[in-house]
């Protein structure tokens, strides 16, 4: 149970975090942000393991996770 | 949900001028949550040095003060001679610690001034567009030795953590890497690490962090962690050089 | 001959080597001829303007502050620089980045949509060429036959399978400008 | 007292309580009386490793809302330019003192007034000033101290009292008055750690924006001509019905004294005015004195650097002669007496 | 060509063979084109670890007989102080460039010509001078960088190029001379090692006899002299019947130039003064000026430096204005006509 | 009879201007005749620096540079950038080697520049009159440290040989005494192996001779000579600390 | 009162002290004084002079060029100078010594075998108050008392002992110079 | 057969080579010379074993030493 987001504004479209994902679930994104960049993204969230390694990677901090219930 | 995942209080929300997948932004991050943890933001004071991370002065929400090129050290000692109580770090890069400030780095840590000093080192002069530093590699090409650094003319790369830790007035020296989650999540132990030492008055402190410049290596940023694995690391062990328990 | 072109975009349009092309250009005709790039001060998407001079007589000041010629490839650009150019001139403005329109009444606009008909040739990085292609057509501040040498000399050696295809923007440029003029003749 | 000591102690009863410094002749006397004495007051002395890191833990101090000072001479004060210019940049109060010696190079440690220019018109980079005092007497020096912590707080910007080695060695009676409370304003900017204060503090000289820096050398530019028309400090003598004025500051000052008295026994309508203040500069007096006399003789220890001030001042309206001596060579009052009869001989005839 | 390229142009051209130096925006691009270049000319450039170290390995191959130069903006040229002072003293020849930026302190890497005062009085200690170029145009540029490594040999002194950013980055069309032959005169004194030369050679800036220093000084002073009087360069544009003089060095002087041009299309009578040496300063084109026309506007990037020297030069024979832009912005044509038509209306009513 | 002593060819038949006892003479004298013995004296340029030492540019009969404080290094790198077959060397003190010139003193190590420092180590300032050098033992009173030199204020003395022996660059560390007959000699040794490092282009050489500044500790020679044996040497241990066989 | 006093000797003759004497006893009698001391570049044996002017009114400069006493205790000083004195002025010799002889004759001159005289008294260190004594004596600058108190002020704790001899050197000088003034007054 | 002679103008009477010699014979003498120092002297010369330790010693080079057939 765990759910992570990005705030896209803020993503460099660095790929660190693709790297960095156990599970490799992020992806980068064909859409480009406002600074021009393509943004990183998820899309079987449902294989999140909320882990934070994405989170921990990421310069920008761009990547929230939540992990629990769902409440 | 619970959120596992939060912006540090010590870093203010502003986004981040540094380029993709410069790891200054990583660095910035792990002081501020150590600062945090160990509940000394309202009384920590940081010193910006000149470089990409001269804008750490505006990312920290702490008291933080722009030194000259090389000078933080000092400036850090200025701050704790008078303030004997409060924290004090300096966040530098390798042309502003090992180049220029290398004569005012040495002599804080000979006086074992009870200061922090995080070091960022990128084999590179990243803010200037790509110079050589004290730390580029053998055989690297930058802007100013664009037929690749030779021992002849330039000498060899400095290891700061090598040099200082025999150092007596020297609490604690680890050198750290920042290119993937393993590595930096030592690298925050590291620093909270150095932190106490400051805390508990042992001495001056130091945590090298290796950190890519993509921009600067024209490579992408993944391209650039495969460097650091390849070229960076093998030159620059990881690992504690000093800690209160004696040279290690 | 005095044309004081100011080319202004945000970092990575490329107006800068649109303007180094065009002082290359103008040297090899043996004209008098300034260059002045400035750029803003952030690292990536900060503006990223020059200045060229292209003249027949000795240039007092290369610093351009009102422009006989303004190319702008973004709305800010075209806020910022569009009161600053002389009665009488040109704006040229790239539609494809610009919505902005222009407010001034009292000199010549010409709006391509540059990076779709860079698409159309094939590649969207001779968009500046397309605008190229337009702004000498418009003013004959040198030939086109320079600016296509000076190519060669411009582009790294990796790129210089990309030397036909601009020669086409170019083409393509001057073709739409020739359009416009005939306009503007007509409502004139 | 002695000069040297009339510095350290000046600075003390200013409530200055933190130096840092490096020794170099003539001025190592004055870190060797605050070695002393600081500690005595509870105050910090340390040795910094060089000039370069003094000044750097000057402005460590200085943002810390201390205080502060440091002194040294010609080479030390040269290696503190980057730093003054940052200091002044990123508007901080700081006193340093200058004792002068003999140069350019490594020179010699005679006394000399060749770092004016330096001091004045500002050895650094960027468009800036520092306040200049040119005290010329013991009990002066111990005055000044306090004046120029002063002006420093009360503008924040560096202060530097600028001496030489004659004063540094002087001794003369002074007479303390203990009895001065010190009012040391308050510190809102400093970064003493975001609990101490509100906000959050920055001490910054960067300003990527070039609108943003306009606006800082804006307030600058304002800050200055408010000090221009309030602070500056000058002394005449027997100026009133002159017909030669006699310029000079600091040491040769009080030679220059004794020349007019000398002159007018002579019968010659000599003279005297005496900046205190370097920066800012009494280009008033000057003009107004041109007026009314036939001539300017500037006696200094240099090459003629005050003299283009007083040229400035003076506007063409009269003559203005140099006399100097160099390398650490002090002027002889009979000397200049007699360069003052040559000039007012030929008075109002032009350079 | 560029102008930061030819600055490394016109000194391998000059027959520089190494070059010591530090980056510092906006320089870099001269060190990045040495780099590369000095390499195929069999010259050697060598990065060093500070601006410090840069100009003392600049002093090290002076005493070894080089021509050999540097280059920094206004941080780094300030760190270089006490060594320029240094090289004054010891009359070591060398070359320095100074790309201005915005200061004071870290500033911004907008183009300045705030380093005017640091320059031209002596931003370093003791009573010395170096000679200051200031090209307008990158052809300039290329020539001035020959001249600038003759004048420093043939006096034995440093010599600085001042320039900003949008000379280093500007293109402008060159031709270069590459007939010329370069003549590096003899150099008896430099210390390459007793078997090469007739004595032993010491060089030195130490003279603990004060009359022994004075002598120095003299000397130092004389061969000022004769610079002013055989050195001093200026350009001028339009002065003969001119009513009202702008005076502008480098950027800014093209600027005015256009002014001029604008000015005299609008019936007003506007010319322009150039400097080109600014130390020695052209007083006496000042001097001159000031009895021909009504007043004189300077206009700088900074609060007002040259602005002094114009003061000087006109002697109160006509009024000087000053228009400023700070902090890294370039003064608009537009603005400064604008200026030169409010003080031609004040004209000779005084500052 | 046959003279066994001369004043060597290298060294200037004038008096030298220092203290009764102070042992600058010594080192000087030393460097001189090593320079004969190797036959350099022509191609030899030597730097002096400022300090009491500053003499030296008059003293030796070789061309001699007055450099300004702390900067000797960098100015015979210079030097010897320009003419590489030429020999130099710096003479320098404790402040002005290990203070203000820590920083030109460290990168030139790193270069391995071929030039050999002779580094004269008296534990004070002694031009300017006994202020507390880098090298100021715990403890010493001096000028500037009136009741003593403190580890709290003034940090740890520099250990220059131990911090710079490690060095890549660095060919040959050595560290004598002028104290005595039998240490001169093994002085005398090392200048001469320090000089051969440099004329066969191994790289950075230096020599650390411990020396008394009798005037400024206000003792009398001989008491100064006691001094350095009880508490100078024992601190700064004397020997090899680096020969292109390795670290020592 | 006005009394400008030059003492000139070379290092570790004590010309320093005697004038700092010298300027502490004024300073208790709340005179006007000004002390500045001037060195040779020579770390031992160098020049050592000082100025002292001591007055009534505000001292206009510190720096002597033309004392109205010259004290000089070795030959080079009495050479470099004897021509700066004052006419009508005082030249202590310590002709222990200094064996030229002064040329001057507008001037008042005191040789006193002032070694001499303190080894009699029973220490060569005293030399300095001898003169010293014969100055007081001849100028009345200040009173013997004031210098007399100004002993415990300067001299090291380890010398306080020192004092009484002191005072008799003193008064030894101050006899000397009683003999020599009569003399002046009868040739007179 | 050696002899030990002093260039008296230099000496400073600083007693270096008084410890320096083994055969202790260096003293100071009780005259003093134009920089007013005490000058060492040896009155034992035929003690002397020509050793040359003092000249080592001496920071101002006053002494020589002379060894072997006196011709
Ligand atoms: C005195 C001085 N010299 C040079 C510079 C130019 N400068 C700015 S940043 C920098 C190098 C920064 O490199 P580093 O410390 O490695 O930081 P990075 O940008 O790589 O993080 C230099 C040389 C300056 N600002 N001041
Ligand atoms: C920039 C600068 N700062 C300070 C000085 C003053 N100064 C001259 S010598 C010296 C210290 C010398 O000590 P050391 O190097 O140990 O030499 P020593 O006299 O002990 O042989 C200092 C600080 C100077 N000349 N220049
Ligand atoms: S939290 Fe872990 S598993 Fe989930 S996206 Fe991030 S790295 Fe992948
Ligand atoms: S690491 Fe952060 S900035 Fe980089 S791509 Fe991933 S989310 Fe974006
Ligand atoms: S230039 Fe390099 S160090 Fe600077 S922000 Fe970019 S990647 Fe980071
Ligand atoms: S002061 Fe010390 S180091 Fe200098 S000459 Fe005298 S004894 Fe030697
Ligand atoms: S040579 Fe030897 S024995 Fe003779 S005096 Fe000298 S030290 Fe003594
Ligand atoms: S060592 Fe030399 S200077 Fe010292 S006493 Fe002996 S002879 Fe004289
Ligand atoms: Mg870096
Ligand atoms: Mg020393």
């Amino acid at each position: 149970m765990a759910r992570v987001t990005f705030r896209e504004d803020r993503c460099k479209g660095c790929q660190l975090c693709t790297t960095a994902c156990p599970k490799k679930i992020i992806f980068m994104a064909s859409s480009i942000n406002e600074m021009g960049y393509h943004v990183a993204t998820v899309t079987e969230q449902e294989k999140c393991t909320g882990c934070g390694l994405c989170v921990i990677m990421c310069p920008d901090m761009v990547i929230e996770v939540e992990r629990g219930r769902e409440n | 949900m619970r959120k596992i995942t939060a912006r540090p209080y010590s870093l203010r929300d502003v986004p981040f001028h540094y380029c993709p997948g410069c790891m200054h932004g990583i660095a910035h991050r792990l002081v501020a949550e150590v600062i945090d943890e160990l509940g000394v933001s309202g009384r920590t004071i940081g010193i910006s040095s000149v470089g990409c991370s001269v804008f750490a002065k505006h990312y920290f929400n702490v008291d933080m003060i722009q030194a000259a090129h090389g000078r933080a050290p000092s400036i850090a000692t200025g701050v704790k001679r008078v303030l004997p109580d409060r924290v004090l770090f300096t966040y530098q890069g390798d042309g502003d610690l090992a180049a220029i400030g290398i004569g005012d780095f040495i002599h804080t840590a000979y006086r074992g001034e009870k200061i922090t000093t995080i070091f960022v080192n990128n084999a590179v002069y990243g803010m200037t567009g790509g110079q050589m530093a004290p730390t580029t590699l053998i055989g690297q090409v930058t802007k100013t030795t664009p037929f690749g650094r030779s021992v002849e003319i330039n000498g060899n790369p400095i290891r700061v953590c090598e040099l200082i830790a025999p150092v007596e007035g020297v609490a604690y020296v680890e050198r750290v890497s920042l290119h993937n989650p393993k590595e930096i999540i030592k690298a925050k132990k590291a620093i909270k690490k150095a932190f106490e030492m400051q805390l508990n008055g042992i001495g001056f402190s130091l945590v090298e962090a290796l950190s890519a410049c993509p921009t600067n290596l024209g490579l992408s940023p993944l391209e650039a962690v495969k460097w650091m694995e390849e070229k960076m690391i093998p030159f620059y062990p990881l690992g504690v050089y000093k800690s209160p328990a004696g040279v290690v | 001959m005095h044309e004081e072109i100011y080319i202004a975009g945000i970092g990575g349009q490329g107006a800068l080597s649109m303007g180094q092309l065009l002082a290359l250009a103008a040297t090899s005709e043996n004209k008098k001829v300034s260059y002045v790039p400035s750029y803003g001060p952030e690292k990536r998407g900060g503006f990223a303007n020059c200045g060229v001079t292209i003249s027949d007589r000795t240039i007092s000041s290369p610093i351009i502050s009102e422009p006989s010629v303004l190319v702008v490839m973004n709305n800010l650009s075209l806020k910022n620089h569009e009161d600053s150019v002389i009665p009488g001139g040109i704006i040229i403005v790239n539609s494809s980045m610009v919505d902005l329109g222009v407010k001034r009444s009292d000199v010549h606009v010409i709006s391509i949509q540059a990076s779709e008909e860079a698409e159309h040739l094939g590649d969207v990085r001779v968009t500046n060429s397309v605008i190229l292609g337009a702004l000498l057509e418009l003013t004959g501040v040198v030939s086109v036959s320079a600016v296509e040498k000076s190519f060669e000399q411009i582009l790294p050696k990796r790129n210089l399978d990309m030397i036909p295809i601009n020669y086409k923007a170019l083409e393509k440029g001057a073709e739409l400008a020739r359009v416009l003029k005939k306009e503007w003749s007509n409502l004139s | 007292m002695k000069g040297n000591d009339a510095i350290g102690e000046g600075a003390i009863l200013a409530g200055c309580r933190h130096f840092f410094g490096y020794p170099i002749t003539p001025q190592s006397e004055v870190t060797h009386y605050l070695a002393k004495r600081l500690p005595e007051v509870g105050g910090l002395f340390m040795q910094a490793e060089s000039e370069l890191a003094s000044i750097n833990l000057v402005f460590g101090a200085a943002c810390a809302g201390a205080r502060v000072m440091t002194a040294s001479s010609g080479p030390g004060i040269s290696l503190m330019q980057e730093e003054l210019s940052f200091l002044a940049g990123s508007e901080l109060p700081c006193v340093l003192v200058n004792i002068m010696r003999g140069g350019p190079g490594l020179g010699n440690i005679g006394p000399s007034q060749a770092d004016y220019f330096q001091a004045t018109k500002g050895g650094g980079h960027g468009d800036y000033h520092i306040i200049v005092l040119a005290p010329n007497s013991v009990q002066e020096i111990l005055d000044i101290m306090k004046k120029a912590f002063d002006l420093s707080d009360m503008y924040r910007m560096p202060a530097m009292v600028l001496a030489d080695g004659i004063m540094g060695q002087m001794m003369e009676p002074v007479v303390i008055d203990e009895e001065k409370s010190i009012e040391i304003p308050p510190r809102p900017w400093a970064t003493i750690g975001r609990d101490y204060h509100e906000d959050r503090n920055e001490i910054n000289s960067l300003f990527v924006i070039l609108e943003e820096m306009e606006e800082v050398n804006l307030r600058l530019l304002h800050k200055y001509e408010e000090i221009r028309a309030k602070e500056t400090l000058c002394e005449d003598y027997m100026l009133d019905d002159a017909e030669v004025a006699l310029v000079a500051f600091g040491t040769v000052s009080r030679i220059c004294r004794a020349v007019v008295d000398k002159a007018r026994e002579q019968g010659i309508r000599a003279g005297l005015i005496r900046p205190i203040t370097l920066w800012p500069f009494p280009y008033d007096v000057i003009s107004r004195t041109a007026k009314s006399v036939q001539c300017f003789l500037v006696v200094e220890m240099n090459m003629g650097q005050m003299f283009e001030d007083i040229e400035i001042g003076a506007k063409g309206r009269a003559p203005v002669y140099h006399y100097g001596r160099l390398g650490g060579m002090v002027p002889l009052a009979k000397d200049i007496l007699e360069e003052l009869k040559r000039v007012s001989e030929r008075g109002g005839t032009g350079r």
